[in-house]
């Protein structure tokens, strides 16, 4: 039961939480790993030292499986199901590179990519770069069929909150905030208001944050992989949003 | 370009706020702090954090600060800046000049829970090798004094039984006078986690808190009771388990006393007791007392968990009692996901108790009028030492008004705007010669000092705090203390100054002595602190790396006992002069007098105190939402304006104690805990009256 | 002159008198007694027993009084068994 | 002796002017002093026919339809009650060819009963299935199911004794049965027809999965654009708590088990299992990865059974009759009898209920009449909004799990919409991707941004903008939703893409010589 709390390392990110359980021993990319039952391939494969690219997931929160960047293939498995959604199984065989699924992730990073402000991402030091770098895509190119689609780079800035603002620009609709202010905060300020491409991260009753629920833990923050929710004090000449997008 | 800064320097700390005691990681750019974020590996925390901790860090650099020791003659002389060498000088001048004149006994000292267990443990070294007494005090004093009494009665340690992340095992959480989403949040966090796992939530308390109903966390029974009947309420929880045989008598056979269990036994389970009759005097329904208690007693694994709500009355210590009476008799002690936990207030007020800055005790709680705990500080020392209690704050300032004492050393503490009954304490510090002060800025205290010394800040120091769940962390030096000095090196020059030589490289060097001295703490050392992360004391041969979990296997005192808690009214009541009750308590937003939080953007969310009423009691008054109104008591009065709430009762009133011009304080009375002195901050008899112009406070008499 | 006004001192004894009352008589007695003792400043102890001698011994609980006079006549320590923690010997 | 008439009482009916026809029958029957009692039975499912009256002498049922309230007096005048010849009379209901060549298990009682009343269901073989599975094993109950080869109707088609098993294993309590009733898919309507028609049918097989998995509590999930189905459920679960079929001790066994409905809030997502328990939980419907199954972990964290309406409605025939019985019909992996739904542009649409191993083509064309429009037939999507378009010359398929997945498609809920040759497959293509932009949850990206993509990209190729180059990010594109989206919305929707893609790839704007050449190499 605590393993969830306590076996959290600074500076690793597992990606879902530790589990307490029986061990289970599988191999990842061949490397034989024994971790506890109940546990994600996802973490699994970090034990491993197979680094898994993801977004949505946190070692601080339950698995959500929204990002689809940590898709992996399993021997005796159809397709590619999530690594963090998907528990180990005893003698289990995980793949976590092969051609298609460099090929999804780029894929799935492209789309990310075809509605995320350009300008934020060279100098960046994000998750959100860091899996960049892992996939090895950084931006869509000029001619990009997804270029000129509709986006949300016009959208809400929230700089209501005296310390971090809320940029739906750089916002990827991971739910990790919302999750955060949920699982570990417990406040339930914030939600996903909206279906689909539609979909955006709103405090309260679509409020701005301060006048929200919210109570300004910096759960969000913390857990936000792209910045769309970043501390204020790290601009010292204040926040302005990126003027050029690859939208 | 948007691209925010990237810190070059990672430091971890541990924040210096609630007793919660969160791990940090103070980021650092070019020498200033640029953000703080949770400490994944903290093990009070989790990675958690809250608003005060996580960003209300701005308070360290702001131009209020005091930035150079300043002395003057008289209160009414403007400050004239010296050096450290001269401020000690004069000071201790001062002081060794007045025990001449008045008596030894007429100085005394107070240490703060914002400072470092090292810099706590000086502060009573100053008293007691210093000014050759035991007037020393703390100011765990007005908070959770009551907690220490109370429980080493029952169960021998005045300290919380369990680790926090011990409330994910428990099934059934009763809390009692606590607000912990408000005043100890990332804790309130994991309640509300435990809550939402499936966790009966059990609720005492006047308020309609956030902690009694929030989202997907909604107590199941809540006793609202009047304000001042603590103790009556929790002897009718007894009651039921007495008179239903809720009670694990196996328990109490092989851990207690039986005969005292016996004779508590027929005094709570007498009929002025029975739910029925305790109900119509507490405003409670007779059945919800007994559906908690039978809830509590079920378990499997119940946990207690309470606040201020409990200790600040005029029975604060009997209430504590109470709490380690019933944990007892249901068998909820000494194992995971049971106990009996206080929430302490401030960032070390845990350490403040543990570290002998008390009139009566040495470190470790061991009486002063022990003459073989008197040998190992002798010995240490090298120091004959005063085997007679000192004076407790109250009684400091009680003195000073009849005039027989005349000198204090306030550490990182705002006593006027804090303690209770304003006036008396202002008069007390009027009439002394040498009062001393050791803060970040000027306060309400300053006002009356005569020497100005400038605090560090915990992001100005090394050293360690002990939380409320006794677990000693590391306190880190993240910028420079902006004087030049931390505090253990102020008071080291405070204590050089009046006479006594002595010299540390080091704040470790200061535990290392703790540890030599204390047996709770004698295994523990920076060294310790800083390979596992933090410590749970005791700390010894038996338990290398502290101990999670107390009264695992016997109670320090042995047997536990059970304490007779006899319900005794508070004096402070009702009458047609002052019809409704007022209550205190805290926002969390800001921290308890707010001299720091009041120095940042927090003020964002709540920027002066208000009172809380509920619709009846305005309507009958012709108030509405946002009326200013005039809150007069026995004691004094105040100027507020009200909030029209559903989280208070009929008859009851609510008000937060943060900013400094609302001074709530003047209001407050001045009754106390009969054990310990703590105030009885949470009972008070007042009227609210409309007043149609902002005025200027006016004070009345007292 | 008093470290303390005597009227707050009488109102504090009387209110640890209160606490202790409803324990057997000795107890109660020994527990007012070891309470004052052990928390007190001796000024404060001295100058309650003063201001009593002096013809105010009708402003105590009768226990409280029995205690002060035990706190005269006993110089050594006792456990307290009712005050927390106990004084180990 | 009193003639009984039946007039339907679906919503279908309904809107075609049944109660019009129920109030003037009953108006003018009255006004003739005719003993007549009108009962309002279930829809047969003949659409085309509807509202389809029947009357009942000497105990054959003879059928009239379509009829308008204005022809009762006439059909009076012609000797209704003793089946007399009239313009809509259609003969006996049973010896109608569509209704005839059917095979109908799950839907013996629709359009036959009142399905109000519990005396007509009992009357029917009603609660046969429920009382043999109480004097059973819940483990036997599972193994009949398990014999009758049934497999999830909803589209998953996963087998339903299986899933069962792993609810019966499951150690936690409490269990629940759940039943998906937001029928979301365009052009289907079984469910409805079974909520309408046979509604103590599905409380029967709820409570026979209750026993059979050890389930306490029950949830029908209904959409809410099915209001005659939500009145009609609550209304027969008041009465089967009434008669003790459900609540505590049925029909005298030891098993306790009742009912709610719950009614969606229009989110086609919410048809999905998880999504539908994060609703039934009063949260936004949103997927859940799976695992946990919610067969292990399902409602409110619970094991839980979720079928289709239909599994459920078959459940009760295979108890009765045995599973070997029920598995006798269909043709390999694909057992039992399948309700298929026709629509679209048909001549005669409507519920069909045939076992497997039917062709299309003598679906659409000895069943459905054909278009209705008379033009040739160019495309059917099969199994709803998600599933792939079949070319007319692939009508020859079997209808079976299998041979439809071989084909590059899905059964799904067994709908069958029908499209003649005017339709431009390119905007069907675009509403493919369109609908799934519209109806995602946005809870997974491929779905949620790559949806809105999806259409961008058509309407570009419809434009010849860049077009080869637009058909490979969209083969992409499709290939990051059917292998990255975390449930079959995403997933499924390049099957209507895909197929329309491939299969009429004309319909998708102008091509350049160079288009030509590079649309060779990528289809």
């Amino acid at each position: 039961m605590w393993s969830e709390l306590r076996a959290l390392r600074d500076g690793i990110d597992l990606g879902t939480p530790p589990r307490d359980g029986e061990p289970v021993t599988l191999s990842v990319d061949g490397i034989p790993v024994t971790v506890a039952a109940g546990s994600s391939v996802l973490l699994a494969a970090g034990i491993a030292g197979c680094t898994v690219p993801k977004l949505c997931a946190s070692d601080t929160l339950e698995a959500f499986g929204s990002c689809r960047v940590c898709l992996v293939e399993i021997e005796g498995r159809r397709g590619y199901p999530a690594s963090c959604t998907t528990p180990v199984d005893e003698g289990m065989q995980v793949r976590t590179t092969s051609d298609m699924l460099a090929k999804l992730r780029r894929g799935v990073i492209e789309l990310y990519l075809s509605d995320f402000p350009e300008g934020d991402i060279d100098g960046g030091w994000s998750q959100l770069n860091t899996t960049l770098d892992q996939v090895g895509v950084h931006r869509l190119a000029d001619d990009h069929p997804y270029r000129s689609g509709a986006n949300h780079q016009g959208g809400v800035l929230d700089m209501s909150n005296p310390y971090f603002v809320f940029d739906q620009a750089k916002c990827i609709v991971c739910s990790r905030c919302v999750r955060a202010c949920e699982e570990i905060q417990g406040t339930f300020a914030l939600t996903i208001d909206g279906r689909g491409f539609g979909s955006t991260v709103v405090a309260g009753q679509n409020e701005s944050f301060l006048e929200s629920d919210c109570v300004s833990c910096g759960a969000c923050v913390q857990a936000c992989p792209s910045d769309a929710l970043i501390e204020k004090s790290l601009f010292p000449g204040g926040y302005e949003r990126a003027d050029s997008s690859q939208a | 370009m948007p691209i925010p800064v990237k810190p070059d320097q990672s430091t971890i700390t541990t924040c210096a706020y609630c007793g919660v005691g969160c791990g940090f990681k103070a980021e650092t750019s070019g020498g200033q702090i640029v953000r703080m974020t949770p400490w994944k590996e903290g093990k009070a925390n989790h990675g958690h954090s809250c608003v005060k901790g996580r960003f209300a860090f701005d308070y360290y650099r702001h131009p209020d600060r005091v930035r150079s020791p300043m002395i003057r003659v008289s209160i009414e002389d403007p400050w004239r800046e010296v050096s450290w060498d001269e401020a000690f000088a004069h000071a201790a001048g001062e002081l060794k000049r007045i025990q001449e004149t008045y008596g030894s006994g007429s100085v005394g000292a107070v240490s703060s829970s914002r400072c470092t267990n090292e810099e706590i443990y000086l502060m009573q070294k100053f008293a007691r090798v210093g000014l050759r007494n035991n007037n020393i005090d703390n100011c765990s004093r007005i908070c959770h004094s009551p907690t220490q009494f109370g429980l080493s009665a029952t169960l021998g340690a005045g300290a919380a039984s369990q680790h926090f992340d011990s409330i994910l095992r428990s099934d059934v959480i009763l809390v009692v006078g606590a607000n912990p989403t408000e005043g100890h949040p990332v804790f309130g966090s994991m309640m509300k986690r435990s809550v939402r796992r499936g966790a009966n939530l059990l609720v005492i308390d006047p308020r309609r808190t956030e902690t009694v109903d929030s989202p997907h966390c909604r107590a199941s029974v809540h006793l609202a009771l009047r304000p001042g009947t603590n103790v009556l309420v929790l002897d009718s929880i007894a009651h039921v388990v007495v008179t239903e045989r809720l009670y694990d008598e196996a328990f109490v056979r092989a851990r207690c006393d039986w005969d005292d269990f016996e004779l508590w036994m027929s005094q709570v389970g007498d009929a002025r007791y029975s739910p029925d009759v305790v109900g119509p005097e507490a405003g409670l329904e007779p059945d919800d007392i007994r559906e908690l208690a039978r809830r509590y007693a079920a378990g499997p694994n119940s946990t207690i968990y309470y606040g201020l709500g409990v200790t600040e009355h005029s029975q604060g210590s009997t209430g504590v009692m109470c709490l380690g009476n019933l944990a007892m008799a249901c068998g909820m002690i000494g194992r995971e996901g049971v106990g009996v936990n206080p929430l302490r207030g401030q960032g070390n007020v845990q350490g403040g108790s543990c570290l002998g800055s008390w009139p009566h005790m040495f470190t470790g709680y061991r009486f002063v009028t022990d003459a073989a705990t008197r040998a190992v500080f002798e010995n240490e020392w090298k120091i004959d030492l005063d085997g007679e209690p000192g004076l407790r704050l109250p009684n400091m300032f009680d003195a000073a008004v009849a005039g027989s004492f005349k000198g204090l050393y306030i550490q990182g503490e705002d006593p006027v705007q804090s303690d209770p009954n304003r006036h008396h304490v202002e008069a007390a510090l009027r009439n002394m010669e040498c009062v001393i002060v050791q803060d970040l800025y000027e306060t309400e205290t300053t006002k009356f000092a005569h020497v100005l010394l400038p605090g560090s800040s915990s992001l100005e120091k090394n050293g360690t705090f002990t939380n409320a769940e006794r677990r000693v962390s590391m306190v880190r030096k993240i910028v420079e203390p902006v004087a030049g000095l931390e505090d253990w090196e102020i008071t080291v020059g405070m204590i050089n100054a009046m006479g006594y030589e002595l010299k540390y490289d080091h704040p470790s060097e200061v535990l290392d002595e703790i540890a030599r001295t204390s047996p709770a703490y004698s295994g523990m050392s920076f060294e310790l602190i800083e390979r596992v992360g933090s410590v749970q004391w005791p700390c010894n041969t038996a338990a290398p790396e502290g101990t999670e979990v107390l009264h695992t296997v016997t109670f320090p005192r042995g047997k536990g006992s059970f304490m007779l808690t006899e319900y005794v009214p508070t004096k402070e009541r009702v009458d047609d002069r002052f019809p409704l009750l007022l209550t205190t308590g805290r926002i969390l937003s800001q921290y308890n007098a707010g001299t720091q939080t009041r120095r940042t953007a927090n003020n964002a969310w709540y920027d002066d105190d208000v009172l809380d009423i509920s619709a009846d009691d305005a309507a009958q008054r012709g108030l509405r939402n946002g009326d200013r109104v005039r809150v007069a008591s026995r004691y004094g009065e105040t100027e507020l304006s009200i909030t029209v709430s559903g989280r208070v009762h009929p008859g009851v009133v609510y008000t937060t104690f943060h900013f400094a011009h609302t001074m709530v304080n003047a209001v407050t009375s001045d009754l106390n805990d009969w054990a310990t002195n703590c105030p009885e901050y949470k009972v008070t008899a007042v009227e609210v009256t409309k007043v149609t112009k902002v005025g200027k406070v006016t004070k009345v008499t007292s | 002159m008093t470290v303390i006004d005597p009227a707050r001192l009488v109102e504090m004894a009387n209110q640890i008198g209160d606490f202790f009352a409803p324990y057997p008589e000795q107890r109660r007695i020994e527990g007012v007694r070891n309470h004052l003792r052990n928390y007190w400043d001796p000024r404060m102890r001295s100058d309650l027993l003063a201001y009593v001698a002096n013809g105010n011994e009708g402003e105590l609980a009768s226990h409280v009084l029995a205690a002060t006079r035990l706190l005269q006549t006993e110089a050594d320590e006792r456990s307290a068994y009712a005050g927390p923690p106990r004084v180990e010997h | 002796m009193t003639a009984r008439v039946f007039v339907p009482c679906d919503a279908l009916s309904v809107a075609l002017g049944a109660d019009e026809v129920a109030e003037r029958l009953v108006a003018e029957t009255a006004a003739r002093s005719l003993d007549v009692t009108v009962v309002r039975n279930g829809s047969r499912g003949l659409f085309w026919l509807e509202p389809m009256i029947e009357v009942d002498v000497g105990g054959m049922r003879h059928a009239y339809g379509p009829v308008e309230a204005d022809d009762i007096p006439s059909l009076i005048d012609a000797g209704l009650l003793d089946a007399g010849a009239h313009r809509t009379n259609l003969g006996p209901t049973d010896q109608i060819p569509e209704l005839e060549r059917q095979t109908r298990l799950t839907f013996a009682r629709v359009g036959v009963i009142d399905p109000r009343s519990l005396d007509d269901y009992l009357a029917h073989g009603g609660f046969d299935g429920l009382r043999r599975a109480l004097a059973m094993s819940p483990s036997d109950v599972v193994d009949e199911v398990e014999a009758s080869g049934l497999r999830g109707r909803g589209g998953a088609a996963f087998p339903t004794g299986i899933k069962w098993r792993t609810v019966l294993g499951a150690p936690a309590s409490p269990k629940y049965v759940v039943a998906n009733a937001d029928e979301g898919d365009s052009g289907t309507f079984a469910d409805r027809m079974v909520m309408e028609g046979d509604p103590f049918c599905l409380i029967e097989a709820m409570a026979i999965a209750a026993h059979a998995v050890g389930a306490t509590h029950g949830v029908i999930y209904c959409r809410s654009e099915y209001p005659h189905s939500i009145a009609t459920l609550e209304h027969c679960i008041g009465v089967a708590r009434q008669y003790g079929w459900l609540g505590t001790s049925i029909a005298g066994s030891v098993l306790d088990f009742d009912i709610e409905v719950r009614v969606g809030a229009g989110a086609y997502i919410c048809g999905e299992e998880t999504s539908m328990l994060e609703s039934i939980e009063g949260k936004r419907g949103m997927v859940r990865p799976k695992p946990p199954l919610p067969a292990l972990e399902g409602l409110y964290g619970k094991p839980t059974v979720v079928n289709n309406i239909i599994t459920l409605a078959s459940v009760p025939w295979i108890l009765a009759h045995g599973g070997a019985a029920y598995s006798g019909h269909g043709v390999g992996r694909s057992a039992g009898t399948l309700p298929v739904q026709l629509a679209g542009n048909i001549r005669r649409g409507g519920l069909v209920e045939v076992p497997f191993g039917i062709t299309v083509r003598e679906l659409i064309e000895d069943f459905g009449g054909g278009t209705a429009s008379g033009r040739p037939a160019r495309a059917v999507q099969i199994g709803g909004p998600l599933g792939a378009y079949f070319h007319n010359d692939q009508l020859d398929t079997v209808l079976d799990y299998e041979a439809i997945a071989a084909a590059g498609g899905l059964l799904g809920h067994g709908g069958v919409v029908v499209f003649d040759d005017t339709v431009d497959m390119a905007v069907q293509a675009r509403f493919a991707m369109e609908f799934c932009a519209v109806e995602s949850c946005g809870k997974c990206t491929p779905c949620r941004v790559g949806s809105t993509r999806g259409v961008e990209l058509i309407d570009k190729i419809v434009l010849g903008e860049q077009r080869s180059a637009n058909i490979a990010q969209l083969e992409d594109l499709c290939e990051v939703l059917e292998h990255g989206s975390l449930c079959a919305l995403g997933g499924l929707t390049p099957y209507p893409v895909r197929s329309a893609l491939q299969h009429f790839p004309e319909d998708f704007g102008q091509r350049n010589q160079q288009d030509e050449h590079d649309a060779q190499e990528n289809i």
